[in-house]
């Protein structure tokens, strides 16, 4: 894997809500195989960032490339930029893998139709390849029995955990994940975790936002901070958590220990 | 009471219809007038819907039926007539000039409407119901539609109504096709069962046909004598 | 008041018929109501303006006014004009059958319509963001997400409005129809026996809504299986050997 | 309003379904309490008749129960009174008819929309009106039935518009409703298209007002959210 | 105040529901002018018990007299007691008032219309007297600007306060108070305490169910600890909270500070 190819990146994103600025000019660079977890107060921007990159949200302003390849971005009706191209949107979507924090499995599928349903119906990928695939994921997640089950007789961590492999399936070259544990009882966030850390170890690239400080000191190679819509400070971890440069991540440290 | 109800429809022309003051006018209508004048009664005349006029006048709604109401074995059952104030005979219409033969063979397979509840549907249900499609109305007025539509290729009517209507506007472009089927049908008054209603109104009937108060009612209506 | 039992089974065939043709006109205008509440539907969750205003008027009118005057419009009404009765739509509109089809479909799809619309609505966003996110375009979203959770969950009131459809079919009697109210109607129209007809009637059209019922249950049972599933392990959990603690997975 | 000279008729058909409607809703609710009553008593007859009423009323077409109670709601009734020993004619009007058809049907889904609306209402708001010594029916009638209409209310408007609309079946029977009459006018103007489409647009009028009517009435049920008065 | 005269007197209550025996004789008598709280685990009974005294809840078995007289009561159909005289039990639960835990404040009627609805409709007081009263007792309670308000317009304090003043409006020979600050957030509870020291400072007769162990402490002529149903110790405060004889009434004492 050549360590210093780009895999995504963010230039000068801005976004606001009507009056209320919330990302104010954020860039952005992860290269293959970088781990990059997004601390940062409620309501300084993460999830709005992370939602920008895949267009869950319009930015206002800024340019977004998913390895080389430049989003078309033209401007909206009410001002915020939207894709130029639609199909090319749809492609780069399937190119980042998105993991929610509220799941957001789909309740009317059984566990194995949620993963293989982008793969077939997106991808195109042969039903019988993408069902050998998904029992791969299952598996790698733990959850290899419950292939044939509904997402509403799973526990919040196993939600999670299906959430992950749905995403995987489509063979992201990013993933994003938004606070994947924080809707989970603490007993549970530890399966989920416990899968995140192996994609790491695989070398995948991800960025997370996240409020497990621990799981951001082991496992990250860069920490953002996200500070009113703007990054306050970023660098490896030992730096981040050990001396930061910034008043405020300071003190946001040693709030969060 | 002494007072008698008496049941029309209101929607048979030139019989019993309602004009555009709502009041009912028309052949029963001036009769009913005419023999309760006779019989020196308070009388009060109401509409109802023809599928349910025998049922109201057994729930006692009204007192008698002066609604062009052919006397038959099967309403004798149920209600008894006073004797004939008219008599009926049915006809086909058709279109003018539609050459549709009025027999078994020429209709069969052609569309053949009716009012429901009446001689005519019976008649058409008993004697063509296997050859033709026979379709029932609420109202002879909607009967009159369908035809003009086209969705009838004849209507089996009484005959006089027909005749009425045939010399409208609207009838301009139908007529009368065929020979009268004349199934000895007569238009009597119903009443209740054992009611002695039915015995004074047919003493009334012959008193006004006798005094020319009848014939007088018949002119206004046809140039012929329907009695 | 006394009651002929003995005409209820000597006209039975004929209610029975009816009641095939009762059958058949809840089915048929049920299917093409459905094929067009779909997409009013779609278009009164759209977030465009006009889009939305469309079905609303289309909408209004049919859920506003009584289905008796509905049908004697399509029936009657369109009839008084010439250009209808010599335009190629004669022959459908010609038959009091269709006519009754026409008024029916037009109405249950304005009523599912709404039902459709709110269930789109319910769906949780994230739902519709997770298939956004794997990059499904528009038209992929909505046949294999949005339209099978809606109908999913529209489906119990979807039964209700269905068993209002077979109670307002009843009014296919007024344009010449023999379905079971029609043929009530014409069997007591000549017997004089309203009261046991009716009752008849009655009964038979009580069993119809248990039929109806009952398949709408079965429906749900299969559509929403998700709610009723029952955990159960692979078979290999089930087979005492693999469960085997020996034995290595 | 002319319409060939026959828009009075029109009028005076518009006014019937006007007093047909309020007097079916207004009998409807009664049997609707009742029946809501019933269905929530400890007595197992009450309750089982409720049911048996609802389920059989709902389960009919209305255009049936039409037909069923006007032509049969008098031999009935007189068959009633055969037992109690009076013999004489029980008179059961068009109009009496017709209300009683539409309210025994309006009655059988307010029933309902009145169950629902007594489950809703929280148990401590009986205790508390008994624990000051209050009887059973004046803390229903002070304390709980005014609660009632308020969550009742929504469910009740969208009753009265389907009873609105349901006054059209009426006209089958022979009452001079809005829909009986066009069919008059029809028949002598043989337009009825036209004539049709002005008895839609005077639904479509009944029912717009039928709505402001039940959100004013939903304001009115719910003093608190007025606002504070002090 | 004649301090010897009795106000309530409960005799060997009993009560279950279905297999689950609640109560299991209980004996009480509270005089003019007494102050008794009701301490005991969750599940012992507390409630249950209070419920029994108006009848909110049909005892199994027992007596109860109110001032002298005694509420006639008769087996009903589901083995329990019930009133024998509709009337008698009416005016008897109009001298006994009851403080719920989450008010049940008619949410139709003003605060004023909350108040004078009792007095009115069952006292038969004339209106214009009532109002008077309840102005009185809303100054008391501190509330006579919200007078015109609606229930759902006030804090959880100002509704308990007006709770108060309802059941005072009745100006019952006792008053029983079910955990009547449980439901609020700790910084109204203070409101409501004051107004029922007041209250007891007036010489009230009360039975209280609280949880307020330094209420209970201060305030209290009689403290009574419940367990599993039946009276498990009874004495002043003092010797209650000091040195309590039962094991049982230590433990909860020491877990409860
Ligand atoms: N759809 C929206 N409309 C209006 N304002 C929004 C919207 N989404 C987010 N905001 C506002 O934008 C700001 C940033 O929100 P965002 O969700 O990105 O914060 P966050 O850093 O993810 O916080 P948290 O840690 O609480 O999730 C907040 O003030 C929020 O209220
Ligand atoms: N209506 C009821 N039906 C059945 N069981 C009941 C009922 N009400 C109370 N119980 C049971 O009776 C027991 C005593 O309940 P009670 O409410 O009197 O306890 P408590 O001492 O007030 O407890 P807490 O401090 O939690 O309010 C409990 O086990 C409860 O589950
Ligand atoms: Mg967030
Ligand atoms: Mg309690």
């Amino acid at each position: 894997m050549a360590s210093a190819q780009t895999a995504l990146e963010l230039k000068d994103i801005h976004k606001s809500f009507g009056d209320l600025k919330v990302l104010k000019g954020v860039s952005l660079t992860a290269n293959d195989g970088d781990v990059i977890s997004i601390l940062g107060s409620s309501g300084s921007g993460k999830s709005t960032l992370l939602r920008c990159i895949n267009l869950l949200e319009n930015p206002s302003q800024g340019q977004i490339l998913v390895g080389q390849e430049e989003l078309q971005l033209k401007p909206g009706k009410d001002g915020n930029l939207i894709a130029a191209n639609r199909k090319q949107l749809e492609q780069m979507r399937s190119r980042i893998g998105f993991v929610f924090q509220s799941f957001n499995l789909w309740p009317h599928k059984t566990i194995l139709e949620n993963i293989i349903e982008a793969p077939v119906q997106v991808l195109k990928q042969p039903k019988a390849e993408a069902i050998a695939r998904a029992e791969q994921l299952l598996e790698k997640v733990g959850l290899a029995d419950k292939r044939n089950a509904y997402p509403d007789n799973l526990s919040g961590g196993q939600k999670q955990r299906v959430a992950i492999a749905r995403t995987l399936a489509m063979d992201p070259q990013v993933l994003l994940f938004d606070e994947p544990t924080s809707a989970l009882d603490p007993e549970l966030v530890n399966e989920v975790l416990a899968v995140m850390k192996g994609l790491a170890d695989e070398g995948r690239t991800m960025l997370i936002v996240t409020h497990e400080m621990r799981f951001a000191r082991d496992v990250s190679s860069q920490v953002v901070f996200l500070h009113e819509g703007q990054i306050e400070e970023m660098g490896p971890p030992e730096q981040m958590f050990n001396n930061p440069k910034s008043q405020r991540v300071q003190d946001f440290m040693s709030s969060h220990r | 009471g002494d007072k008698i109800r008496i049941a029309t429809e209101g929607a048979y022309a030139p019989f019993n219809m309602v004009d555009s003051n709502g009041e009912l006018i028309g052949f029963d209508v001036e009769i009913a007038k005419a023999l309760c004048a006779e019989m020196k009664a308070d009388c009060e005349i109401v509409a109802q819907d023809w599928d349910g006029i025998i049922p109201g006048l057994r729930a006692r709604k009204y007192d008698a039926i002066i609604a062009s109401m052919s006397i038959t074995e099967e309403r004798l059952r149920v209600v008894d007539f006073s004797e004939k104030y008219y008599s009926n005979v049915l006809a086909y219409v058709t279109k003018d000039g539609s050459n549709i033969e009025v027999t078994k063979a020429g209709l069969k397979g052609k569309t053949v409407g009716a009012q429901r509840a009446t001689i005519a549907g019976q008649f058409l249900e008993d004697n063509l119901g296997d050859v033709v499609d026979v379709k029932l109305y609420d109202t002879q007025d909607n009967a009159y539609l369908d035809l003009q539509a086209g969705r009838l290729d004849a209507l089996l009517s009484d005959k006089f109504p027909a005749f009425d209507w045939l010399r409208t506007e609207e009838g301009a472009g139908y007529a009368f096709t065929g020979e009268d089927i004349d199934i000895n049908d007569e238009i009597g008054i119903a009443v209740r069962k054992g009611d002695a209603l039915s015995g004074k109104f047919s003493t009334a009937i012959k008193a006004i046909v006798a005094d020319g108060t009848y014939a007088k009612i018949n002119e206004k209506y046809f140039p012929f004598s329907i009695y | 008041m006394s009651w002929e039992w003995g005409v209820i089974w000597q006209y039975l065939p004929r209610l029975l018929e009816g009641a095939w043709l009762t059958l058949e006109l809840v089915l048929v205008s049920g299917l093409i109501g459905i094929a067009l509440a779909i997409p009013l539907a779609l278009m009164r969750a759209s977030d465009n303006y006009w889009v939305k205003a469309l079905p609303f008027l289309y909408i209004y009118f049919f859920r506003g006014t009584p289905l008796l005057v509905q049908i004697f419009l399509v029936y009657y009404g369109a009839s008084q004009f010439d250009i209808i009765r010599e335009s190629i739509l004669w022959p459908v509109l010609k038959e009091a059958y269709w006519c009754a089809i026409i008024a029916f479909s037009l109405n249950t799809a304005a009523y599912s319509a709404e039902l459709f619309r709110s269930a789109i609505q319910a769906i949780p966003v994230g739902e519709l963001e997770a298939a956004e996110a794997v990059g499904m375009n528009r038209s992929l979203q909505i046949r294999r997400i949005v339209l099978p959770r809606a109908f999913g969950i529209a489906l119990p009131a979807y039964g209700n409005e269905v068993i209002l459809m077979l109670k307002g079919s009843a009014l296919a009697s007024t344009i010449t129809l023999l379905d079971l109210t029609g043929a009530a109607r014409t069997i007591s129209a000549r017997s004089y026996t309203n009261m046991e007809m009716y009752l008849a009637a009655g009964v038979i059209y009580l069993a119809i809504s248990a039929l109806i019922i009952g398949l709408f249950r079965f429906m749900e049972y299969r559509f929403n299986r998700y709610q009723y599933y029952n955990h159960v392990d692979t078979p290999k959990d089930l087979d005492p050997q693999l469960r085997d603690p020996h034995i290595d997975r | 309003m002319d319409l060939q000279g026959f828009g009075h008729l029109l009028i005076s058909g518009t006014w019937i379904t006007i007093q047909l409607a309020i007097a079916s809703l207004l009998v409807g609710l009664v049997f609707g309490l009742m029946g809501a009553a019933a269905k929530l008593s400890d007595n197992r007859i009450a309750r089982w008749l409720a049911t048996g009423y609802t389920t059989l009323v709902r389960g009919l077409p209305e255009l049936l129960l039409v037909l069923a109670i006007y032509f049969g709601g008098a031999q009935i009734l007189m068959w009633i009174a055969g037992w109690f020993g009076y013999d004489e004619f029980i008179e059961v009007g068009q109009f009496t008819a017709g209300v009683a058809a539409l309210s025994i049907a309006f009655g059988a889904y307010a029933t309902e929309v009145f169950r629902m609306a007594m489950l809703a209402i929280p148990k401590g708001q009986w205790e508390a009106g008994l624990a000051c010594g209050m009887s059973k029916p004046r803390t229903f009638f002070r304390i709980i039935l005014p609660q009632v209409w308020r969550l009742a209310i929504p469910g009740l408007g969208n009753l009265f518009q389907v009873l609105l609309k349901d006054t059209a079946l009426v006209s089958v029977v022979g009452l001079n409703d809005i829909m009986r009459q066009s069919q008059v006018a029809i028949s002598s103007t043989k337009e009825p298209f036209t004539f049709f489409m002005v008895a839609a647009l005077i639904y479509l009028l009944l029912t717009a007002a039928a709505t402001s009517f039940t959100m004013l009435m939903e304001r009115m049920s719910n003093p608190a959210a007025r606002g504070n008065r002090s």
